[in-house]
């Protein structure tokens, strides 16, 4: 499951698509819109999303993760649109046979949609707005990733 | 030839827009279409990735009629 | 919320537990019943806990986590009795700012609470059981941890 | 003096109960209990740590009265 949505993301639906026999471990990751930025308050989060390409990528960093934890499984969703605070902005569930592939599975997964996967995020505060890039994302002048 | 441009977050403020349609010579380069419709001023560029339909490219790929170009501004998923 | 329970586990009751307006990621860590170890087919799973002493070894997990991650908040719950394949046997979510600190104070409750908290488990098998030892658990003539 | 012991997992399978109440000099240690219940024979012991009143202790613990004592096998949670 690898999806970009406006409406909420229902977690439970992420996690049941890596259920499997074989999983001794799930991990289920949820980055959340938090109430400040460095202190400075925020009271809510845009994200916009180039759905075409986002969710090719997504499935691309799911074959890497599959092909380097063997046994895993992924799925991820994110949101766009207004996010209020305490609402999901992307969900990735993992399971895998063992925790330790589960924790490391996850951590790639999110590390690699922050860094690929096309997503803008602009926060919204008592006095303005302002587009947000993660410290993952490839600056200037580098080659695609 | 053809090219169609989709334009995402502070790219999409700044055109105005979210599509356009533009002509441009064989042998364009992604970078070129980009200093094109976001000529480096006083203030400089915005570091940008390029994608044509719907993967990553080089910044030096050539399009060719009726690709599917974005420029993607910093990411902010996640 | 720390907690040692017969009856299956609401992952979203865990999970709520942790939820607060300075949380920026939310890991919800599942152990789940699975169809094998090593290789060897498993019927089902039968957890018994020293429930009195379990709950306190748990909160005493979540003050040293709260202190060594500030900010952080966890919740685990614990099942006993019988499990069917798939049934998570424990779940432990963790909020935090960042997810850095998510994901480390997660590994840390899991890995301590294999480590302390009194619950042992068996394996049943088409041809008879046996009770499985953490390889986390402390071997003999050590000293309390 | 009187204490409480409990069993869990294999040392209740052994022991064929969950509690029972056992009588014992003062002075008694933790792991001198153990040894009692539990005789060291041909198998040897199983392995275990030592909780008194729901808190771990060193085997080397006195006893006294009115204590809840377990012996905690190899653990298995998570």
């Amino acid at each position: 499951m690898f999806a970009v949505q406006a409406s909420p993301i229902d977690v439970s639906v992420v996690r049941e698509a890596v259920g499997r026999p074989g999983a001794g471990a799930v991990l289920v990751f949820e980055g959340v819109a938090r109430d400040n930025f460095d202190g400075r308050p925020v009271l809510g989060l845009d994200y916009e999303a180039y759905a075409e390409m986002a969710v090719p990528q997504m499935e691309a960093i799911a074959a890497e993760l599959a092909t380097r934890w063997p046994g895993a499984r992924v799925a991820m969703v994110h949101r766009t649109g207004s996010l209020e605070i305490g609402e999901a902005s992307v969900v990735i569930a993992v399971s895998a046979p063992h925790r330790v592939e589960a924790y490391e599975a996850s951590r790639f997964a999110i590390d690699a949609l922050k860094a690929r996967v096309p997503v803008w995020k602009k926060e919204r505060y008592a006095d303005g707005a302002a587009w947000k890039a993660n410290a993952e994302s490839p600056t200037t002048g580098v080659e695609a990733p | 030839m053809k090219i169609h441009v989709r334009h995402f977050a502070v790219l999409r403020e700044q055109r105005g827009c979210e599509l356009e349609e533009v002509e441009v010579a064989p042998g364009t380069t992604a970078a070129a279409l980009y200093d094109l419709l976001f000529p480096p001023g006083l203030e400089g560029q915005l570091p940008v990735l390029f994608a044509v339909n719907q993967a990553y490219v080089a910044r030096a790929a050539v399009l060719v009629e009726g690709d599917e170009v974005a420029f993607i501004p910093p990411l902010g998923g996640g």
